[in-house]
C-alpha cells in the first residue's frame, strides 16, 4: 500500500459502506518535538476525495483537528460490484496520495 | 471612480494570490478553518451564522472521549437535498475540523476521528436546501492520566 | 567618611565569612554527590531504583557548575535520603510480597 | 516434644506456601476476578478494561471499525516477509515459518535457561543472520511482533511452565516483580490490576490484569503509535515513579512469564487498540 491509504468498500444492496484509513501525521502546527524543542511545522491534508467511476461523491475539507492516520467513513447510493472506487487526498504542503479499488 | 480602482486592485492582488495556492486547495475554506470562534467559522464558511436545532441531524459522539487525540464522530441526516456536512469543536484553538461536500450519490452520513484540546460542545452543521440544521452535544475530554 | 568607608569594609568582610559557612564549598557538594550516587547505585543493584533521584543529582550537577555549591549539597542529600528510603523498601518487599499474592 | 510439634508444623506451613504451584495461582486468579466482577465471563477479560466498562466498550468498537493498528500491521507482513540481505526470511528463524505461533510466547528455553518473548527472538534472528537488531519498545519491532500477533487470533494462549527448577523459579521471579510494592508512590502491579481493577485513578479506570497481555502489542492513542509489552511496563514503572528495568531484560521476561500464564487459555487478540 504504498499510496498509505487502505480502504474497505461493501456492497449492500445498491450502497456501497465505505471505511478509508490513511497514513498522514496531521501534525496540527502547535506540536513542540519534545526532543528537539522546535515546533514541528504544520502538516496536514486539507482535501480528501472520493470518486466512484470518475465522478465526484464527496469531497472532505479537513482542518489539522482531524486525528493522526485520519479514519473517513461515508456511503454512495447507486453502487454496483465492479465500480471503481478512487479514494485521494492533498495536504497543505501540495502532496498527494491516491488509492483504488473495485467493488465487489 | 475612485472607489472602483482600488476595489480592481485589491480583486487583482486576490485573484493573484488565489493562484499561488496549488489548485486544489482553491476550495478549501481557509478562512473558516483559520477562524477562532464558532460564529466566525460559520460565517466565514456559509456566509452566516443562523441556523436551527434539528432532530433529523443526528450526532454520535461520546460522552467522555477516551483520548482526546482520536474523538470518533459520526454525523447523518434524514433531511432531503443535503449538500454539506460540518463538524466543530467549540473550544478548539479554529473550532471548524471539517467539512464534507456531498456530491450526487454521497449519502448524508459521515464518520471520522478529531482531535480535542479539552471538553467542548461539538456542533454538526447540517446544509440542505441552503438552510443550516444543527446538533450538539458536550464531549468531555480528560487531560493525562496513566491510561488505565 | 571614613566611618562610612569603615562600614562598608566590615560588610564586605560579613558577607564574605557568611557566604563561607553557609556555602558548602567544593569538597563538601563532592561528597555529598558521592554518597548519593553510591546509594543510588545499591538501590539499582537491587531492582529497586526511582525515576526521581537521577533527576535531583542532575539538578545539583547543574547548580554545582554555576558555583552554588550548598544547592548542590542540599540536592545530594535528598536524592541520597531517597535511595536510602527505596533500599528499605527493596529489603521489606523482599518477603512482604508474598503476602499480597492472590490466593 | 511441644517444641518438635511446633518446629513440624511451621515447616509444614512454609512448604504449603511454597507449593503453590502455576496452577493454583491461575485458579486463585480468575477466582478473584469471578468475585470482583461476577457478571463478566473470564473470556471478555481479553478485552482489558472495555470488559467492565460499557461506555468506554461502545467507543472502542468505533476505534476497531478501522482501527489505527492497521497500517503497523500492513508495514509488519511486508517487514516479516523482506528476506535479510542474506536471503533468509524471519520465517526461517521460526517454527511453523513463524505464522500462528504467538499463543505459545514466551515460552523457558532449557537451552539457554531463560524466558524467551517474540521480541527478544525477532532480533536473535536478525542477528543470526547479520542484521542489526531493532530497539525493543516500538518501531519496526512493534510491528513485525503485531502482525506475528494477528496470524494466532483466536488461538489460546498456551504457555508452558516445565519441572525445571530454573523455570519455576523464573515464573516466581516475575511473580515478584508484579507483588512487590516498588517506586516513590510505593504501588505494586497488583495493587492496581489486581485489587483495584475498576476503579478510578484520575479519568481512567483501571484494568483487570486477567487478560491482560493477550491484545500486545499494542496501538495507544496516547503514544500515537504501536508498542511492544515492555514499553507498557516501561510506562508502568514511570508512573509509579520507578526507573524502567531495560526492555526484554530478564526481569521484564520473566514478568512477562507470569502474566501471561495466569491468562492461560484465553484467546490471542493482538494487536490491540487501547487509550
Amino acid at each position: 500500500m504504498a499510496s498509505g491509504i487502505r480502504i474497505k468498500a461493501k456492497l449492500s444492496g445498491d450502497q456501497a459502506e465505505v471505511k478509508t484509513l490513511m497514513k498522514h501525521d496531521m501534525e496540527t502546527g502547535t506540536r513542540k518535538d519534545t526532543k528537539t524543542g522546535e515546533t514541528v511545522p504544520a502538516h496536514y491534508i486539507t482535501e480528501a476525495k472520493a470518486e466512484l467511476n470518475g465522478k465526484l461523491v464527496m469531497t472532505a475539507n479537513w482542518g489539522p483537528a482531524v486525528s493522526k492516520n485520519p479514519y473517513f467513513a461515508f456511503n454512495i447510493k447507486g453502487a454496483k460490484a465492479g465500480d471503481t472506487l478512487k479514494i485521494s487526498w492533498v495536504d497543505n504542503k501540495g502532496e498527494t496520495a491516491s488509492e483504488e479499488t473495485t467493488l465487489s | 471612480m475612485h472607489n472602483t480602482r482600488r476595489l480592481f486592485l485589491k480583486g487583482a492582488a486576490a485573484a493573484a494570490a488565489l493562484m499561488a495556492l496549488p489548485r486544489a486547495l482553491l476550495a478549501w475554506p481557509d478562512k473558516a478553518f483559520k477562524a477562532n470562534s464558532r460564529d466566525d467559522a460559520m460565517q466565514a464558511l456559509f456566509g452566516t451564522t443562523d441556523s436551527s436545532e434539528s432532530s433529523a441531524v443526528m450526532l454520535n459522539a461520546p460522552d467522555i472521549a477516551e483520548n482526546g487525540r482520536v474523538v470518533p464522530i459520526s454525523v447523518s441526516s434524514t433531511l432531503e437535498g443535503v449538500t454539506s456536512i460540518s463538524i466543530l469543536v467549540e473550544q478548539n484553538p479554529s473550532p471548524l475540523a471539517a467539512s464534507f461536500d456531498l456530491g450526487p450519490g454521497a449519502v448524508p452520513e459521515v464518520s471520522t476521528r478529531l482531535k480535542m484540546g479539552k471538553t467542548s460542545n461539538v456542533i454538526a452543521v447540517v446544509k440542505a436546501d441552503g438552510k443550516l440544521h444543527t446538533a450538539q452535544k458536550e464531549v468531555k475530554v480528560t487531560i493525562g492520566g496513566c491510561g488505565g | 567618611m571614613r566611618k562610612n568607608r569603615l562600614i562598608a569594609g566590615v560588610s564586605v568582610l560579613a558577607v564574605l565569612w557568611a557566604g563561607s559557612v553557609l556555602a558548602a564549598d567544593e569538597p563538601a557538594y563532592t561528597k555529598a554527590c558521592a554518597a548519593a550516587e553510591e546509594a543510588r547505585k545499591m538501590a539499582a543493584e537491587l531492582r529497586y531504583e526511582w525515576n526521581t533521584v537521577e533527576p535531583l543529582m542532575k539538578k545539583a550537577s547543574e547548580a554545582a557548575a554555576a558555583g552554588d555549591y550548598a544547592k548542590g549539597v542540599k540536592l545530594c542529600d535528598e536524592a541520597r535520603k531517597q535511595s536510602e528510603v527505596s533500599i528499605a523498601q527493596a529489603k521489606h518487599q523482599a518477603d512482604a510480597w508474598r503476602a499480597a499474592v492472590v490466593k | 516434644m511441644k517444641r518438635l510439634v511446633t518446629i513440624l508444623l511451621g515447616a509444614a506451613l512454609v512448604a504449603g506456601l511454597a507449593w503453590a504451584t502455576p496452577e493454583d495461582d491461575r485458579k486463585a486468579f480468575i477466582e478473584h476476578y469471578k468475585k470482583r466482577f461476577p457478571d463478566v465471563a473470564v473470556e471478555d477479560y481479553v478485552n482489558g478494561v472495555y470488559s467492565i466498562d460499557e461506555e468506554a466498550y461502545e467507543q472502542w468498537q468505533e476505534i476497531e471499525e478501522f482501527a489505527p493498528y492497521e497500517l503497523a500491521l500492513a508495514e509488519g507482513k511486508e517487514l516479516f516477509e523482506t528476506p535479510f540481505a542474506n536471503g533468509k526470511t524471519y520465517g526461517d528463524c521460526f517454527p511453523s515459518g513463524g505464522v500462528g505461533i504467538r499463543q505459545n510466547y514466551p515460552y523457558f528455553d532449557t537451552e539457554s535457561g531463560q524466558v524467551k518473548t517474540i521480541e527478544l527472538e525477532i532480533n536473535e534472528c536478525r542477528e543470526s543472520n547479520g542484521e542489526k537488531p531493532y530497539k525493543y519498545k516500538k518501531g519496526p519491532i512493534a510491528a513485525i511482533s503485531a502482525y506475528m500477533a494477528y496470524t494466532s487470533r483466536g488461538e489460546k494462549l498456551n504457555i508452558v511452565i516445565p519441572g525445571d527448577p530454573r523455570a519455576q523459579q523464573a515464573y516466581e521471579d516475575g511473580k515478584e516483580l508484579y507483588y512487590s510494592k516498588r517506586g516513590q508512590l510505593n504501588f505494586s502491579c497488583a495493587d492496581c490490576h489486581i485489587y483495584n481493577a475498576g476503579m478510578m485513578v484520575r479519568a481512567d479506570k483501571l484494568s483487570p490484569a486477567l487478560g491482560h497481555p493477550t491484545h500486545f502489542p499494542v496501538y495507544r492513542s496516547k503514544w500515537d503509535d504501536m508498542g511492544t509489552l515492555h514499553r507498557r511496563f516501561d510506562g508502568c514503572n514511570k508512573q509509579v515513579r520507578a526507573k524502567p528495568l531495560p526492555a526484554q531484560g530478564e526481569e521484564y521476561r520473566n514478568l512477562e512469564y507470569f502474566l501471561t500464564y495466569m491468562s492461560n487459555g484465553m484467546e490471542v487478540n493482538g494487536p490491540g487498540a487501547r487509550k
